[in-house]
């Protein structure tokens, strides 16, 4: 392996508005090597990769690349100085070929008099995608008409080829959960690839949630914890255990999550399922909810997870089995449905899913109930105002004004603003999906104490945690979930909190 | 970026200022104001260029002519006429009304104001000049005559005078105008008996729709031995669309208006005939009666109902007339003498 | 700097907001249109000119009222001008027939066609650009085969069902009273109900409304519901004020009621807008309109300074602020 | 190293899932044709005159005009905005034309060029409202409204009240003239559909304005210049009606500013019907040629049906909300304005 020195970070530093995404982060990476980057959701892995790739620009920090400082501003200037990244979300352009996505913004070579010639390209992309050991895809088909797992792997042949047009002997490749939608047989080709591709003296920096795979494809380790970077170890000293210990860091401490407020879960069965599934997510998932309980779900992204709160909440609807609410058979046509039955979710990506960005503090907060604030059926600001000052004092939300747009707000300000909505809504189910992501730590506290309060109001809480730490210090009862199923169901009363890394046994 | 904003505060009033100050500080002259339906409309340009003709016999500054464009939207043409006769009381003004109903309308506003005005073609039945003071009179052709004259000219030009099949094509639906023309072409129809219609459409007074209602009604027609168009504009389509298939000047070809192209093309014998609505005649007359009513020259109210609604005299322009229409309204444009305000009247209307 | 001074400029600074400030300056493109139309005609401003202003003002604000709903959830409705035709012709048939009773009954033809609209855009999702455009030419038929394709005049039997629409208020007339009224109705749904507020949240994030827990499909059906109200009270101002019912009166509203509350500020990507605010683009729309007129421009130009004039106004009234705003 | 499994059933199941997806996404892509198809033996069937050479030939007319006008209104709608400028342009650029060749109004004989200047100037207004909408950040909608306004202003101006009748030889030449009994404007329009299908396959900036129309950001980030490219699809735009404006002029010889008329809400029909979304990145021109034919089959074939005139048009309404409910996602998280 080369030993020379491809990129390095120096105390790199992100203050978002009321958070530290990443605290005095420094690391070296060589030519030739494959890092893998862990830590669990929220540990600061995405933003480093959104810095290095000029998405994001560090508060504090510099960084070299080649042994110059490197400063990107824009995803381009990046891969000019030839760093590339898979994104977790694709971004290949669905009506366009393979062969023009592998070139897009790039078509100047294939150009001759305004004229491009396609089939010159495909040829060349076909040339790059048998390279890549993906003889399979052929470069003339529009994107659209690829399966999922394909157009990853398509996405990942274009950035290799991005970073390679660079010129330059060695590169740095980002790939951020590339193989959470692929099949076995395309990790192992990605696998083969990320070889290859080491072997010409490029790196790579391979994120996944999936420890196995990072420790079959990486050289080294880096563990992310809350922002910082806790420790880096060589993968031949390391196992699953090993890593997790790190990732996780301390102990699941009591004070931290207000075990000591946890209470016992009335007898009353708010929410039941019966071998419910819904095809290609999860199957056979047979859980209850007691009024008073926090149930944590535990498991790696694409457990199927995410996908029975979908269901739970009515976004979803499932293809089997049955869903009831205080012993009664439901079917869900929308969310809306859920909320008459008392079911509320609130949802992971704040801004995409849960807040009108332009509406007001107050607005926001009355939006899932407007029974209470409304006087003959008409939205009285008064009551509106008196509610919102209400949560305000309550939950401590800090905004300029009940009339300032949610917004502008901090992320865990937002958050409380959609907890003061739930709050408000009278719902007596909440599926909180990762409640707590984006949160800085003061306000992390803040909900936690606000969770556990809506237990001790007797409602029922199904709990998908930020972190498994989160997960198991806030909930009564776990649920593990793997490949769509659960694979194991424990006690996590006070004093009885299970180790984290028996639950992860059954994650990963 | 406010800076932008204020530019384009002060580009605004400039804009408005060049657009405006040409005709607003001349001093006081009556505006003959002509509410017409579009400005892109050849035959109502022909009334604004009639009412021009008798500004310019008036000494110079005693009247100019401002158009009011409604663009066939019935409500604006309302509001025009509204606010003109609010802001100005020098005014007369001409109407063609854009569909018949607004003349109630327009009755009311200007009687309230003491605005002298005159309409044209449309009004609605039972509403007349003879029970409001300031509505001097109404002139129309009479469209019935119209349609049957320009049926009959185009029966009577078949290879066998008289039998032989047609087309239909109407103008824009609601419109009063076409109205008339399609009663008047069902008399002639019911006088000919051997006429039979092949197709009875709609091409909203379109050049296009003309176009292409004529070429998909070859598709499906090949004997054809005329067509009935209520209007110039439309029958120019049908003349394009018979051109290219080689039957211009075979299939008979009607139109009511007097385009100049229109004339032109029955002139070459690819239309059968226009009816020349002379328009020059219509805006120029209007504006004499409205004038002279508004400096008193005539009393309305002492007009009997003969002079308060009467015709106007068109032109059947066919192969035959076409030298004579040429030589008397081309050639030499007739000179119309304004101080004989009865010389336009061709009959009165029958109540 | 002392702590009150902060505050008052705080207040300054929020007042002076880009969305503060783009409402000021529609509100001042007004005057100051108002202000050159008067210096070039003082007669813009006298009490006649400013009546008809609002009476003509009238029918576009209510429809745009209603559109502004539909605009606010980021789709639009084409098919208000047909619909207001329709309405027109509808009670100038009825009048003859059932008396009175026909406003209520245009009313209640204006819901169901509003009610068509919504729910073949949400339940067939068809986009509604495309789906009002149908029901449009469809209405057009109806109104087009009611009248017998005839414009309809009201005649004297009937006036007395129309005699109220001379009443004035000093120089408001009372078509401009129901106009108000109805945009004070509308206002109270859009601020003051569920579902109003809905609409504001779907036109944002309809991902977020949807699992906030509300009421998506019942919004959007709502919002077409209310524009096809509105143009139907549309059609019945034009036919009152025409006293006919013409069968094409109302084709061209379409695009200038759309334009009506773009100016007043609605956001034609959705989730923005403010219902009182739609009388400043009728206002506008209806002031050049008739200020042209009073300063006599010229014919061949009014057109190009109508568009020209949009185009300003609708630039000043525009967010040019964020930089990673698209704009379709 | 050991061979380990990575996948489990629900992963298998997933794929079969993503599968299924694509493959109903294929259906629906597919499903103009599909309506094309119906209708066509539909109207074979019922409107008599349909099925007979002479009719095609008058179809390929008849699609002349909307074609061109679709072509240049897809990029647009490719790219999420729209361009009513068409009305008042694509007057405009016909009247020019017959005011440019030999006519009845004044003493120019440009010939052939006059074609070139028309179109020359549809494509500079077209870069106008592409610089407003851009730079002014104003909805693409408003600015056209506006131009379209404007442009009809201009077009009664240029001939005064009186419209022009061209008496050039060369346009009757063009009318009249056919090759392989196609006639010259369809194959004027049909070399306009080429160029599009070329630029939107064969150029970057056909992949550009699908890539912003699908994701603007992505587009952006890849460095590609997004207000340079929205304003050349302005320019295309302007083009197509100018071009579009010019072929109605020779069709009808006349220069009236009601050329354009009721020509852009029918060409934006067109385009959703063949299957490109409204708000941008799905579809293509051969989708608008498709929906180009679909409506006018549907116009010519009711017209042949000898159909109400009243009801005409409500019927293509009917037909239309069938033929779109039938090509449609509607799945519960689909989201349509």
């Amino acid at each position: 392996m080369g030993k020379n020195i491809l990129f390095t970070a120096r105390n790199i530093t992100k203050k978002y508005p009321g958070t530290m995404a990443l605290k005095d982060v420094s690391a070296e990476l060589f030519s030739g090597e494959v890092v893998g980057l862990v830590g669990e959701n929220g540990a600061g892995k995405s933003t480093l990769l959104k810095i290095i790739m000029g998405n994001e620009q560090p508060t504090e920090g510099v960084m070299t690349m080649h042994g110059i400082p490197f400063a990107p501003k824009t995803p381009i200037e990046a891969n000019n100085m030839g760093v590339g990244m898979v994104f977790q979300e694709q971004s290949l352009i669905q009506n366009l070929t393979v062969g023009q996505n592998i070139f897009f913004g790039m078509e100047d070579k294939y150009t001759r008099f305004c004229v491009l010639n396609k089939r010159k390209m495909h040829e060349d992309a076909s040339r790059i995608l048998e390279d890549m050991r993906l003889n399979h895809i052929r470069a003339d088909r529009k994107v659209s008409s690829l399966e999922f797992a394909t157009r990853q792997m398509v996405e990942i042949c274009k950035v290799f080829h991005v970073v390679k047009r660079s010129g330059l002997d060695s590169c740095l490749i980002l790939l951020d959960e590339p193989t959470s939608v692929l099949s076995d047989g395309e990790v192992r080709n990605l696998f083969e690839n990320i070889r290859l591709i080491t072997a010409e003296g490029h790196t790579v920096i391979f994120v996944s949630h999936r420890l196995d795979e990072v420790l079959e494809i990486s050289d080294r380790i880096i563990v992310f914890k809350d922002g910082e970077k806790v420790d880096e170890v060589l993968t031949a000293e390391a196992d699953e255990s090993i890593l997790y210990e790190k990732m996780v860091g301390r102990t699941a401490s009591g004070e931290y999550y207000k075990v000591s407020d946890q209470v016992e879960p009335g007898g009353e069965v708010l929410l039941e399922t019966r071998d419910l599934g819904r095809r290609g997510y999860f199957r056979n998932v047979n859980l209850t909810l007691h009024a008073g309980e926090i149930l944590g779900i535990c498991g790696v992204v694409g457990s199927g997870k995410e996908d029975l709160c979908a269901v739970l909440c009515g976004d979803e609807s499932p293809t089997s089995g049955q869903l009831l609410v205080r012993g009664e058979g439901k079917k869900f046509g929308a969310p809306q449905a859920a909320l008459k039955n008392g079911i509320l979710s609130i949802p992971k990506e704040r801004r995409e899913e849960s807040i009108i960005a332009s509406a007001s503090v107050s607005e926001n907060i009355a939006m899932s109930n407007f029974g209470n604030i409304s006087k003959i059926g008409l939205i009285s600001k008064k009551l509106e105002k008196a509610q919102a000052e209400n949560y305000r004092g309550k939950m401590h939300i800090r905004a300029s004004s009940l009339d300032q747009k949610v917004g502008f707000l901090s992320g865990g300000n937002a958050q409380k603003v959609v907890f003061a909505r739930a709050l408000a809504s009278d719902a007596d189910i909440l599926i909180l999906n990762h409640p707590t992501r984006g949160v800085d730590v003061g306000a992390k506290e803040e909900i936690y104490s606000l969770i556990r309060s809506l237990a001790v109001q007797g409602k029922g809480c199904v709990l998908l945690g930020d972190t498994l730490d989160e997960c198991i210090g806030l909930s009564n009862r776990l649920l593990v979930m793997k490949d769509g199923e659960v694979t194991r169901e424990c006690d996590a009363s006070p004093g009885n909190k299970p180790e984290q890394v028996d639950i992860v046994k059954y994650m990963m | 970026m406010k800076k932008i904003k204020s530019w384009s505060l002060i580009f605004a009033l400039v804009t408005m200022a060049v657009c405006g100050a040409a005709m607003a500080f001349a001093a006081e002259p009556v505006t003959i104001a002509v509410s017409i339906r579009s400005m892109s409309s050849e035959y109502h340009m022909q009334y604004v260029a009639g009412a021009q003709a008798f500004v310019d016999t008036l000494p110079e500054g005693a009247a100019k002519v401002q158009i009011l464009p409604c663009e066939a939207d019935d409500n604006k043409q309302i509001n025009d006429i509204k606010t003109l006769v609010a802001s100005n009381s020098n005014v007369v003004i001409l109407v063609d009304p854009n569909n018949a109903p607004n003349v109630t309308s327009i009755a009311e506003a200007c009687e309230e104001a003491g605005v002298y005005w005159v309409s044209f073609w449309n009004t609605p039945e039972g509403i007349t000049p003879l029970s409001y003071k300031y509505w001097v009179h109404h002139q129309t052709l009479d469209g019935e005559a119209q349609g049957y004259d320009i049926a009959v000219s185009l029966f009577k030009s078949f290879k066998t005078p008289g039998k032989g099949k047609i087309l239909v094509m109407e103008g824009m639906m609601a419109n009063t105008a076409n109205e008339e023309r399609v009663k008047g072409l069902k008399r002639a129809l019911a006088e000919y008996p051997d006429i039979e219609i092949l197709d009875d459409q709609s091409a909203n007074w379109d050049t296009n729709e003309g176009l292409a209602l004529m070429e998909t009604w070859l598709a499906k027609y090949d004997d054809i031995d005329g067509v009935w168009s209520a209007s110039d504009g439309m029958s120019l389509g049908v003349v394009q669309a018979l051109k290219a298939v080689g039957l211009e000047g075979k299939v008979g070809v009607t139109g009511v208006d007097g385009f100049k192209d229109a004339i032109d093309a029955v002139g070459a014998g690819t239309m059968t005939n226009s009816y020349v609505n002379n328009g020059w005649l219509q805006g120029g007359y209007a504006a004499a009666w409205a004038y002279a009513a508004y400096t008193g020259k005539i009393k309305v109210d002492e007009l009997d109902a003969g002079h308060r609604m009467f015709f106007t005299e068109g032109y059947l322009v066919t192969k035959d007339t076409y030298p004579d229409y040429i030589k008397n309204f081309v050639d030499n444009p007739p000179v119309y003498d304004y101080s004989n305000l009865d010389f336009c009247i061709k009959g009165p209307m029958p109540q | 700097m002392n702590e009150t001074s902060g505050s008052v400029l705080d207040i300054l600074k929020s007042m002076l907001s880009s969305e503060n400030l783009s409402k000021i300056l529609s509100v001042a493109s007004i005057v100051v249109l108002s202000l050159v139309f008067v210096a070039i005609n003082p007669r813009f401003m006298v009490s006649r000119n400013i009546t008809n202003i609002l009476n003509d003002m009238s029918p576009l604000w209510v429809m745009a009222c209603g559109v502004a709903f539909v605009l606010m959830l980021s789709s639009i409705d084409l098919s208000l001008g047909s619909i207001a035709s329709c309405s027109a012709v509808m009670l100038t048939v009825l009048f003859n027939s059932i008396g009175p009773g026909a406003y209520i009954v245009v009313i209640i033809y204006g819901m169901l066609a509003g009610l068509i609209n919504g729910m073949l855009h949400t339940y067939l999702k068809i986009p509604s650009f495309i789906a009002t455009l149908c029901t449009q030419s469809i209405w057009q038929s109806v109104a087009l085969l009611i009248s017998g394709a005839k414009p309809l005049p009201m005649l004297p039997p009937v006036w007395p069902y129309i005699e109220w629409v001379k009443i004035t208020f000093g120089v408001v007339p009372i078509l401009f009273i129901i106009s108000f009224l109805l945009m004070l109705l509308y206002t109270v749904i859009q601020k003051k109900t569920k579902v109003g507020r809905t609409m504001l949240a779907l036109g944002e994030n309809e991902s977020a409304a949807r699992l906030i827990g509300l009421n998506i499909n019942q919004a959007k059906i709502t919002a077409f519901f209310l524009s096809g109200i509105a143009a139907s009270v549309g059609g019945i101002i034009f036919a009152v004020k025409l006293k006919s019912g013409i069968p094409t009166v109302g084709a061209q509203y379409n695009l200038m009621a759309i334009a009506s509350a773009a100016l007043g500020g609605v956001a034609l990507s959705g989730g923005k807008g403010d219902i009182l605010m739609t009388i400043i683009g009728a206002g506008l729309i209806i002031i050049i309109q008739n200020g042209m007129n009073v300063i006599a421009v010229d014919g061949y130009w009014q057109q190009i300074v109508f568009g020209a004039l949009v185009l300003i106004a609708i630039y000043m009234n525009a967010d040019h602020n964020r930089r990673d705003l698209v704009v379709k | 190293m050991e061979k380990k499994q990575y996948t489990s059933p629900i992963a298998e199941e997933f794929a079969y899932e993503m599968r299924r997806q694509t493959r109903k996404a294929k259906i629906i892509n597919y499903a103009p044709v599909g309506v094309l198809a119906f209708f066509f033996a539909l109207l074979s069937a019922i409107a008599p005159g349909f099925l007979s050479l002479y009719n095609f030939r008058t179809i390929l007319n008849q699609l002349s005009v909307p074609l061109v006008m679709t072509m240049g209104l897809t990029f647009v709608i490719l790219l999420g905005c729209t361009d009513l400028s068409g009305e008042g342009l694509g007057g405009f650029c016909g009247c020019l034309v017959t005011l440019l060749v030999i006519n009845t109004k004044n003493a120019n004989d440009f010939g052939a060029p006059a074609f070139l200047i028309a179109i020359c100037c549809g494509l500079a207004v077209g870069l106008f409202s592409g610089f407003i909408h851009v730079k002014g950040k104003i909805p693409s909608f408003m600015v056209t409204y506006a131009i379209s306004s404007i442009m009809s202003g201009f077009a009664v101006m240029s001939y005064r009240g009186q419209p022009a009748m061209a008496k050039d030889p060369l346009l009757t030449k063009i009318t009249s003239g056919s090759v392989l009994g196609i006639p010259y404007l369809t194959v004027a329009s049909l070399l306009v559909f080429v160029a599009a299908f070329f630029l939107q396959n064969y150029t970057r900036f056909g992949a550009y304005v699908m890539a912003i129309g699908d994701n603007e950001a992505v587009a952006r980030n890849t460095g590609v210049n997004v207000d340079r490219i929205k304003m050349k699809v302005f320019i295309w735009a302007g083009f197509c009606i100018g071009v579009s404006g010019v072929i109605s002029a020779i069709r009808v010889a006349r220069g009236d500013v009601g050329l354009g008329k009721d020509t852009v809400f029918p060409a934006i029909t067109a385009v959703v019907v063949g299957g490109t979304t409204l708000t941008g990145g799905k579809g293509g021109v051969v989708n608008s040629l498709v929906g180009a034919l679909i409506v006018t089959i549907i116009n010519n074939g009711l017209i042949l049906m000898g159909v109400n005139m009243y009801i005409r048009s409500a019927l293509q309404g009917v037909i239309i909300i069938i033929a779109v409910a039938l090509s449609v996602n509607r799945g519960k998280k689909v989201i349509v304005k």
